[in-house]
């Protein structure tokens, strides 16, 4: 499993700063979703794998760590998914203000040959 | 009790105004001001009341005057705990000296150029308080997170063509550093186990061997994250004009938005990279002097290559970006203690310095008509049926003797900036460049290399400057432009601020000694936040006590 | 301790003086003028006071403390030499302030300019009583910049302008060389104390580093005594108003460089390297400023090579270094700001009575101004070195040592000729000047009808003529022994006393003497003529000029260069921006890792699960698809990176992450709906860019390629070098065993979010809030493409339904719904501190039952109906988290102290009362307005574009009608 | 009471939601409550016209009815997918014009539709009122014109017109 | 031990009919969607997916539950009346926009007396 | 013998809705048109929910129930956008 999700992550990374790479916004704002599902997949794994265990706990007894899944990684995903998904509204909102200013979706608000 | 608390008032004053404000009406700006105000002042009173307290101890969790906050009273690492130490309440000085002349600024007219101009402000003042404070890594994150966003508003702050072009940019770029951030992050938590910072120092000394490479990478790849913000080459492309677009009073906020990534890499690399780092010593710091050197000569030729003012201060924050940077590179491989005074010093001089020399582009590139020009060049032609853009007479008086005025404190931004006398721009290069040149355990070919362009970077600054000067005040004849008191006032503010710096030289550079050897001193550090009590732990009699 | 204050005082009160100056009106002509004279005269009085002290040999001392940790202090020391210096400066300065209240005219601010004389003059003189070296630079710099300042007076004239700017880089240029040389003296010497350093001479000398020290140091001293080759920026600087140029660049600014040397010889003197640089270049400037003097046309550039061409000479008696050498040095200096001051005042009084300093067009003048001519024809003789005046006297010395002094090396023996040369150009240019102003046909056609000038506009000039002739006759009773004492302070007690005479018998440098009046005179006769029809150099020289070549320079240097260099370095483009920004990611972890990255021995994996892989490989294919779509085919990409997000999804559910997987799906829709709203006002892309079929762009395609897919490479390892790793004892556990018990929640996640670490929720909502306001803001300025204002082509099309009819049956569904979320939302937010939600599911689930809505049917539809004010919820919501978290102080606890029991209520029973459910509203409200904030704040961009076209029509409809 | 619980019957199956997520309790039966009442307030805000139920007997039928056909057509469109290619099928639209105007009533129907494997909901027009449904199989239009027009709709008139 | 394992054999053998059946229904939806030539066509193929194969997913899933709970656990119905409430309008306006798509662009996968929008005063058409 | 009826049962069921994941996915991928894309998505996720429902149960947790009832609940929102910008070119008007 640990290769699949591995592949997985590099795969969303690679789609993710091709598209990053790309000359039009809308390109860069899909590069960007892609990398932050990658992100968080990636800060996902820092805490290993742990199926069928989510850290949620009995009501009172002893609690043994190692049968849960580590559950910092999931706050620092949660926390992240909020963010990037606030930053990415408002790179949308200053692609199209952008599109509108400059008449244009190239990143650089002008198309190359200009 | 109340001073106890007093550590966490620099994040929680503007983020209960900025929120507060958001209750108000939108026209309701005077109200917002004034509220801006007394907020701004109090974190500087705070912050110089922590800076008494960091210099002296305070009486909590007492480590060479460091104070630490266990928040939700969580002991350290798992909770998330504030640290003040000499560096943090420096910073934090800084930030409210800086942020009362910009606020004030704004006032007289770019506060008006869009709505929550204010509440973004304070947020901004949240982002970048808390990021000084804190102690944890990912926390660090979320304060980074703040504080751009803000910056994203303020940088969009009355829109136009420009400012959402480079606005784009800067987005875009800082969305991916973030990302970089993440991975860091969590690479760090994935090898040692830990978010906090004063752990992680004490983790990395006995980390096992083959962990090592791993945290390594963690904390090369966070560093990009931190060398974007801090303006290194060759991340910085975006700053000069990022930087350029954005409206004055914000400008000069960005001025010390630039030290906060040389904040960060400055404090953790002390912590894990210093002399208790293990074999990790001294990891990454030839990179670093070498990024510092780049970054200034990139910017001493960006001086030298701009056309407009706004671009030139640009470049100069970018100088004294890559020499903080530089000398933090020398600092972290073995320099002593001596450098990292000046640096710090010279710091706090270039950042008002340029944040002075932003309020002072727009009026002087004002050609006539005061504000009311300015709303028109900005304002777009469509879709203005919203309430923000009605007509408010200009606020406060225009000053009398404006080129003189201005051209004075033009003059003395470029002395300061140009470190020639008597501003603190020479002290510091003095106080940098001594010790480097006495240091002898360092490569001589950078140390000297670093010297040349300490002095070159002030003399491109002379030069550039003195062009755009001459230009502006003596080979221009255009009317006198209608400059309000409100908008020279926070100069002449920062000026003076830099003036009491500069006769305050020997208090200052003992401060920032006292603290560049706490930054090397990372037990201290380590133990206070380990050795802080919980509230709920400490004695009944004790709590009695206070 | 009186003479100390005293001393204090002389230092202060120029500056003090100008700041006072600064506060007069403009107007304030004859209280200006009396302000400064009287604070130089005030000055001089205490120097006067100063003097049995002097004479003694006593060193007077005084000091602020600055920074002595740095050992820059503003430490000062009276000497002899600097006693000499200042009482020249001062009382120079007196003369120059009288002459200026005539010179300048009624549209001048005299208070302004005195302002900057005095300061200037402050800064002078600290340089001459600087007692640590530090402060000595930090003078320096101040006349830099204050002689840019005066320069620069007039600014309105271009040639102010750049001779200002000239003057300004060239002598900072050097200023920041000498801090360096100041910096590394200090570090060698151990000290910046002056009289430390003067004393440490021969560990100088002896230290690796006294080759870049001397360097450095001469680079200094020699740009502000305008020594060849940096010598062109004076006669730039005769834009100033001649007061200034009398003023400093005759008697006192320029004597800077040329006092360093004599000041620093005991300490950097006396060696090979030093006698060839200073002796060599102050020959060559000697030799060439003379030539040049001779050429020129206008009167103060004659007199501005003059004096370049005199300090050439003080600067080779100085390489020199022997005592006498000094001693003729120093005596050279008063002597030639005497008589140069006094000349620039006459040419300035000749500028001033005719209009003109063209002396092609000036002839005659005798006649017409006989006292003038009177005084000036005496300093013009004076300069020349005829006997009787005081330029004799010196220059007889420096003869002497040119013929006498020997170390046997080639220069030294060239020195009595070049010396010669040299005097013989000075009678020349001297004879030229008189002969051409005062002498000949009277000039008809000048600007003005010449006569004599104010009278007190005469007597500085008269009172300095009066000197040149007194010193001239009777040396020793005048300066002889001042100079004397001058030249022991600099090189030491044991100096004999120079007794100055006019006489010395019939020898060699009297000879020489001769010989040079009589060939200078023969030189000028002979080529008068071809000298005023020619260019304003000697033969070929005349072309290479030192102004032109640093503009060239300086152009390449600092424009052209920089701009090229950015232009390779640097760009403006996000493209490479961001590809850098990958690349140095890249590198740093490649380098990081390199050699290093080891699995764990024994692999930590999991079994293999095919419907796991099964759904990766659509995930994975999504999200390539959406890679390759995005450009064209913007719709599909949205689709894809939906698909890839859900599989993204169902790996935290699966990895038992419910909270992920919830929160993912949700930000999921709103992202979704977010990217759509964009959607509507991108450019159509119907048909291929042609330029992407180009070569260029498919390199640049493969490029990005490569660099994606070592990325994606890198970053897969490392995430499996880290997953197959046994788990590190981290934090996680402290938190698992704690949660219950501590925290008062079973769900950890949601209690790590509003208890164990809600400092990073508080910021995180603070973030949403801001973006929302962002958002918010800039899309009231908002402005679409042109071409986006019309309604969509779905919307225009002949045969098109309308939006009701459209979501008549649909929308009644979608408002069922609204409810159904709410309860949702309100389930997520209670369970949330047990089970899986929590405030931010809550929040966004209800954000999503206002989407709908607006879905369901349009915007004005919706706000008649439900009012959100979101940027309340906001602010509410901000508030509300941070008022809980303040709470907990009133407990004495830190900040967001968390608090958690069971309350009792009848008929219920134990009903969880935690604070952190308090919190957790505040981030729901904060969540709720933000998220609805930026919909509704994008969606209303559509709105605003169907009003318009609304409006267009309407006001089209009433224009037929 | 009308101004509390504005729409009753969505109050009722609001709080058994509430109570199909949560545990049956004291607790959870009152905060159910005071969210429904939320919900119905904010339902209320968009749709002020309280949609009426005027036969209640009708509903098991139509359940019933619903619930036979679904297993029916499950059946069928599963063989029909599972032979596809071989069984000569062809799709079909048909047009059915409708006499019920009630909104809810349609969104019934849709559901209804939509529920039945084997056709779907294409288009709705308000003016013409004309329905028109996608037929997977066209050999069962006539059948499935006939359940619409003649046992759905006139059921759905009895419960909401 | 697999908590499955504590489950009864009277109730293991419908939870595992009810979960092969829902299983193997959207199997086969996912199959036709595939495999389906005409968008129409494939409209119908999810809602074997939506209407019996959610539903005996539910069924299998509140069995299984309520025995481990030892109480009636019924939350999954709130799953299945939500699928049957929100899936007819996805296929709703997904339908009716690809109708719309069509005759603008005179689509083949469209019957010709659908290329005109019937007209209040057109009689109905019958196929 | 339950144990392992159950565990084939969930296990082929696994397997088959991953499966139909796979099928539609290739819809997402294929198209032809945006309708069938859109289309291909919302079984996607349903497909998804009830792989989450089935591995709730083969895991014996309950944990995967509230991500399967945001899908079921508002998986539709992002269909029911892109099904109205497809008619209508714009989401929100
Ligand atoms: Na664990
Ligand atoms: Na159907």
């Amino acid at each position: 499993m640990e290769i699949i999700l591995s592949a997985a992550i590099g795969i969303l990374s690679a789609s993710g700063i091709w598209l990053l790479l790309r000359p039009r916004s809308f390109q860069v704002i899909i590069g960007l979703c892609l990398l932050s599902y990658a992100v968080n997949l990636f800060i996902f794994s820092m805490g290993r794998l742990t199926p069928g265990a989510p850290p949620i706990m009995p009501k009172g007894g002893f609690v043994d760590p190692t049968l849960y899944a580590d559950p910092v990684p999931q706050a620092l995903v949660l926390t992240a998914i909020v963010i990037s998904f606030a930053t990415t509204a408002l790179f949308l909102v200053v692609m199209i203000a952008s599109r509108g200013l400059t008449g244009t979706d190239h990143v650089d608000g002008k198309e190359r040959s200009q | 009790m109340i001073s106890e608390h007093l550590i966490i008032a620099p994040i929680l004053i503007p983020f209960v105004v900025g929120a507060l404000m958001l209750l108000y009406d939108d026209r309701q700006r005077g109200a917002k001001f004034w509220l801006s105000l007394a907020s701004t002042a109090a974190q500087l009173l705070i912050a110089v009341e922590l800076v008494v307290r960091a210099k002296i101890g305070g009486d909590i969790g007492d480590a060479e005057g460091m104070s630490f906050y266990l928040l939700g009273d969580w002991p350290a690492p798992f909770g998330i705990v504030l640290v003040l130490d000499r560096l943090a309440a420096m910073m934090l000085v800084l930030t409210a000296l800086l942020a009362i002349p910009s606020l004030v600024y704004a006032r007289a007219g770019w506060g008006r150029q869009g709505p929550h101009y204010y509440s973004l402000f304070q947020f901004l003042l949240v982002g970048l308080n808390g990021a000084f404070l804190t102690g944890d890594l990912f926390n660090l994150f979320v304060f980074f997170e703040i504080l751009l966003a803000a910056s994203y508003g303020l940088l969009l702050h009355g829109s136009g063509q420009l400012r959402v072009r480079a606005g784009l940019h800067y987005i875009a770029i800082n969305l991916a550093a973030s990302l970089l951030f993440l991975i860091g992050v969590s690479l760090i938590y994935g090898t040692t186990g830990t978010l906090n910072m004063a752990h992680l120092a004490n983790l990395v000394a006995s980390m096992p061997g083959e962990d090592r490479p791993l945290l390594h990478a963690a904390i090369a790849i966070l560093a990009v994250a931190f060398l974007v913000k801090a303006g290194s080459w060759p991340l910085n492309f975006w700053l000069p004009t990022a930087y350029m677009a954005a409206a004055a009073p914000v400008g000069a906020m960005f001025a010390i938005m630039t030290k906060v990534g040389v904040y960060a890499i400055l404090r953790l690399s002390m912590l894990v990279f210093g002399e208790t780092g293990g074999a990790s010593a001294g990891f990454g710091s030839g990179i670093l002097i070498m990024l510092g050197m780049f970054t200034v000569l990139f910017g001493l030729l960006g001086i030298l290559a701009s056309q407009g003012l706004g671009r030139m201060a640009a470049h100069s924050v970018l100088i004294s970006s890559g020499t903080v940077l530089g000398i933090t590179g020398f600092a972290l491989a073995g320099g002593g203690q001596a450098m990292l005074s000046g640096a710090l010093y010279y710091m706090i001089g270039s950042v008002l310095a340029t944040g002075a020399l932003f309020l002072l582009i727009e009026p002087m590139n004002r050609e006539d008509g005061g504000i009311a020009a300015m709303l028109a060049l900005t304002a777009d032609a469509y879709g203005i049926d919203d309430a923000d853009m009605e007509e408010e007479p200009d606020v406060g008086l225009a000053i009398p003797a404006t080129m003189a005025v201005l051209g004075g404190c033009f003059a003395l931004c470029v002395l300061m900036l140009a470190g020639l006398p008597p501003l603190p721009g020479f002290v510091g290069k003095i106080a940098m460049i001594q010790p480097l040149i006495a240091q002898t355990a360092l490569p001589a070919g950078l140390a000297w290399g670093f010297v040349a362009l300490l002095i070159l970077s002030g003399l491109a600054t002379l030069i550039g400057m003195a062009r755009i000067g001459i230009q502006t005040f003596w080979a221009n004849d255009v009317p006198l432009p209608r400059v309000l008191a409100l908008e020279i006032a926070p100069v002449i503010a920062i000026l003076l601020i830099l003036g009491t710096i500069s006769f305050k030289a020997e208090v200052m550079l003992r401060y920032t000694g006292g603290t560049a050897h706490a930054l090397h001193d990372t037990a201290a550090y380590a133990y206070g936040v380990f050795a802080t009590p919980r509230a709920a732990d400490r004695p009944a009699d004790e709590e009695a006590q206070q | 301790m009186a003479e100390h204050n005293l001393f204090l005082l002389l230092a202060c009160l120029p500056f003090a003086t100008s700041l006072i100056l600064l506060t007069l009106s403009p107007n304030a002509r004859g209280a200006s003028t009396w302000l400064s004279g009287l604070s130089l005269v005030a000055g001089l009085a205490i120097l006067a006071g100063f003097l049995p002290g002097i004479r003694e040999g006593d060193v007077l001392r005084a000091s602020l403390e600055w920074v002595p940790s740095l050992g820059m202090n503003l430490a000062f020391r009276l000497d002899g030499f600097a006693w000499l210096f200042t009482t020249l400066v001062l009382s120079i300065g007196v003369l120059v302030v009288i002459y200026a209240r005539y010179y300048m005219s009624a549209k001048d601010s005299l208070p302004r300019f005195y302002a900057l004389l005095m300061a200037f003059t402050g800064a002078m003189q600290g340089i001459l009583i600087s007692g640590n070296v530090l402060g000595m630079v930090v003078f320096w710099e101040l006349t830099s910049f204050m002689s840019f300042l005066l320069i620069g007076f007039w600014h309105q004239g271009a040639a102010a302008r750049d001779g200002a700017r000239t003057a300004l880089i060239i002598t900072a240029l050097g200023g920041l060389c000498l801090l360096t040389a100041m910096l590394m003296l200090g570090h060698v010497a151990g000290s910046h104390d002056l009289g430390v350093i003067l004393r440490s001479g021969d560990a100088i000398r002896a230290h690796p580093w006294y080759g870049a020290i001397l360097a450095l140091f001469l680079l200094g001293a020699f740009t502000k005594s305008a020594q060849f080759p940096f010598h062109f920026w004076l006669p730039g600087a005769m834009a100033a108003p001649t007061p200034v140029s009398a003023f400093l660049h005759s008697a006192t600014m320029v004597k800077a460089g040329v006092f360093l040397l004599v000041r620093f010889s005991p300490a950097l003197g006396g060696t090979e390297a030093w006698f060839f640089t200073v002796t060599g270049i102050g020959m060559v400037t000697l030799i060439l400023g003379a030539a040049v003097a001779l050429y020129r046309h206008d009167l103060k550039g004659l007199l501005a090579y003059s004096t370049i061409s005199h300090l050439g000479l003080i600067t080779a008696l100085a390489g020199i270094g022997g005592p006498v050498a000094i001693l003729a040095a120093i005596f050279h200096i008063c002597n030639h700001a005497v008589f140069k001051a006094s000349l620039f005042m006459a040419a300035g009084i000749i500028d001033h009575e005719t209009g003109t300093r063209d002396m092609r067009r000036l002839s005659g003048l005798f006649k017409p101004m006989p006292i003038t001519a009177t005084l000036a024809i005496v300093a013009a003789a004076a300069m020349a070195g005829v006997p009787l005046l005081n330029g004799f006297l010196s220059k007889e010395m420096f003869l002497a040592e040119a013929v006498y002094w020997h170390n046997g090396t080639w220069l030294d023996n060239a020195l009595p000729y070049l010396a010669i040369v040299g005097s013989t150009l000075s009678v020349a240019y001297s004879l030229r000047f008189i002969a051409t102003v005062f002498f000949g046909p009277q000039a008809t056609n000048l600007p003005k009808t010449p006569h004599e000038p104010p009278a007190w506009m005469r007597r500085p000039v008269e009172l300095l003529v009066f000197i040149c002739l007194v010193v001239g006759i009777l040396p020793a009773l005048t300066l002889g022994a001042i100079v004397n004492i001058a030249a022991r302070s600099v090189v030491g007690p044991d100096l004999a006393y120079y007794k100055i005479a006019i006489w010395h018998g019939v020898n060699a440098p009297l000879m020489l003497s001769l010989i040079a009046l009589a060939v200078g005179t023969l030189i000028y006769a002979l080529s008068a003529k071809a000298i005023a029809t020619g260019p304003e150099g000697p033969f070929l020289l005349h072309r290479i000029r030192g102004q032109r070549i640093y503009d060239w320079l300086l152009f390449r240097l600092t424009w052209r260069l920089p701009r090229l260099a950015l232009g390779l370095v640097s760009t403006e483009s996000l493209q490479p921006q961001l590809r850098l920004l990958v690349l140095t990611a890249l590198a740093v972890a490649v380098a990081s890792l390199w050699g290093g990255l080891s699995f764990a021995p024994e692999l930590r994996l999991h079994a293999f699960n095919p419907a796991f892989a099964l759904l990766w490989t659509v995930g994975a294919a999504c999200a390539i698809g959406a890679a390759w779509q995005a450009k064209y085919h913007r719709f599909a990409a949205l689709v894809l990176l939906g698909g890839a997000g859900v599989v993204t999804c169902l790996t935290f559910a699966w990895f038992s992450s419910p909270d992920l997987a919830v929160t993912q799906l949700l930000v999921e829709v709103v992202t979704t709906a977010l990217l759509l709203l964009g959607l509507r006002w991108l450019p159509k892309r119907r048909s291929e860019i042609p330029e992407d079929k180009l070569l260029p762009a498919k390199i640049r395609r493969s490029r990005d390629l490569v660099i994606a897919v070592v990325g994606g490479l890198g970053i897969a390892s490392i995430a499996f070098a880290v997953m197959s790793r046994p788990v590190v004892s981290n934090v996680g556990d402290w938190f698992l065993g704690n949660a219950y018990y501590e925290g008062g929640g079973t769900n950890v996640v949601n209690v790590i979010l509003v208890d164990f670490r809600a400092f990073d929720t508080f910021g995180e909502i603070a973030v949403l809030a801001i973006v929302g306001l962002t958002v918010y803001a800039l899309l009231r300025r908002f402005r679409p493409a042109p071409e986006s204002i019309e309604a969509p082509d779905q919307q225009t099309m002949a045969d098109s339904p309308s939006v009701d009819d459209y979501l008549f049956v649909p929308s009644v569904i979608m408002v069922w719904m609204f409810p159904i979320l709410i309860m949702l939302s309100g389930y997520f937010f209670f369970r949330g501190h047990d089970l899986p939600g929590g405030g931010f599911a809550a929040g966004v689930t209800l954000a999503i039952g206002f989407l709908i809505q607006y879905i369901a049917s349009n915007v004005r539809w919706v706000e008649a109906r439900i009012t959100v004010l979101p940027i309340r919820w906001m602010g509410f919501g901000l508030l509300g988290a941070v008022t809980t978290g303040m709470g907990a102080w009133v407990f004495g606890y830190p900040f967001l102290t968390a608090h958690a029991r069971y309350v009792n209520i009848p008929l219920v029973g134990q009903v969880p009362a935690a604070t952190a459910l308090l919190f957790d509203i505040g981030v729901f409200a904060t969540v709720v307005g933000a998220v609805v904030l930026m919909l509704v704040a994008i969606a209303h961009q559509s709105l605003r574009a169907s009003r318009r076209r609304e409006q267009e029509e309407l006001a089209a409809r009433k224009e037929a009608a | 009471m009308s101004r509390l619980f504005p729409h009753p019957v969505l109050a009722v199956s609001l709080i058994f939601m509430w109570l199909m997520l949560t545990r049956f309790s004291l607790g959870y039966l009152i905060l159910g409550t005071v969210l429904s009442l939320v919900a119905g307030w904010a339902y209320s805000a968009l749709h002020s016209a309280r949609p009426r139920i005027r036969r209640w007997s009708t509903i098991p039928r139509l359940g019933v009815t619903l619930f036979l056909d679904i297993i029916r057509s499950n059946i069928a469109t599963t063989r029909l997918l599972l032979t596809e290619g071989r069984n000569g099928r062809q799709s079909a639209f048909i047009q059915i014009p409708l006499t019920v105007t009630n909104a809810n009533a349609l969104a019934v129907l849709s559901i209804i539709v939509t529920a039945t494997p084997g056709t779907a909901w294409v288009e709705y027009q308000t003016d013409t009122g004309i329905l028109i449904v996608h037929i997977f199989d066209g050999a069962e239009a006539e059948h499935y014109h006939e359940v619409i027009s003649n046992i759905y709709e006139p059921m759905l008139m009895e419960i909401f017109e | 031990m697999s908590p499955l394992d504590s489950i009864p054999l009277f109730l293991a053998i419908p939870v595992a009919f009810f979960v092969f059946l829902g299983a193997t229904l959207t199997l086969i939806g996912a199959l036709g969607f595939a495999r389906l030539n005409s968008f129409y066509d494939r409209l119908h193929a999810p809602t074997l997916a939506t209407s019996w194969g959610t539903a005996s997913v539910m069924i299998a899933s509140s069995l299984m539950f309520s025995f481990i709970d030892g109480r009636a656990i019924i939350h999954e119905f709130v799953i299945g009346a939500c699928i049957i409430l929100t899936t007819p309008v996805t296929l709703m306006m997904l339908g009716r926009a690809a109708l719309m798509r069509d005759r603008a662009e005179r689509s083949d996968a469209l019957p010709e007396e659908m290329h005109i929008r019937p007209r209040p005063q057109d009689p109905p058409a019958q196929t | 013998m339950s144990g392992m009826i159950l565990t084939i049962a969930l296990g082929y069921a696994q397997i088959a809705l991953a499966l139909a994941g796979c099928l539609v996915g290739t819809r997402i991928l294929r198209g032809p048109r945006a309708q069938d894309r859109v289309l291909a998505l919302d079984s996607l996720y349903v497909s998804v929910m009830l792989l989450f429902l089935v591995t709730g149960m083969q895991l014996g947790t309950a944990f995967f129930f509230e991500a399967a009832m945001v899908i079921s609940i508002m998986g539709f929102v992002s269909s029911v956008a892109l099904a109205k910008f497809l008619f209508r070119g714009e989401v929100i008007e």
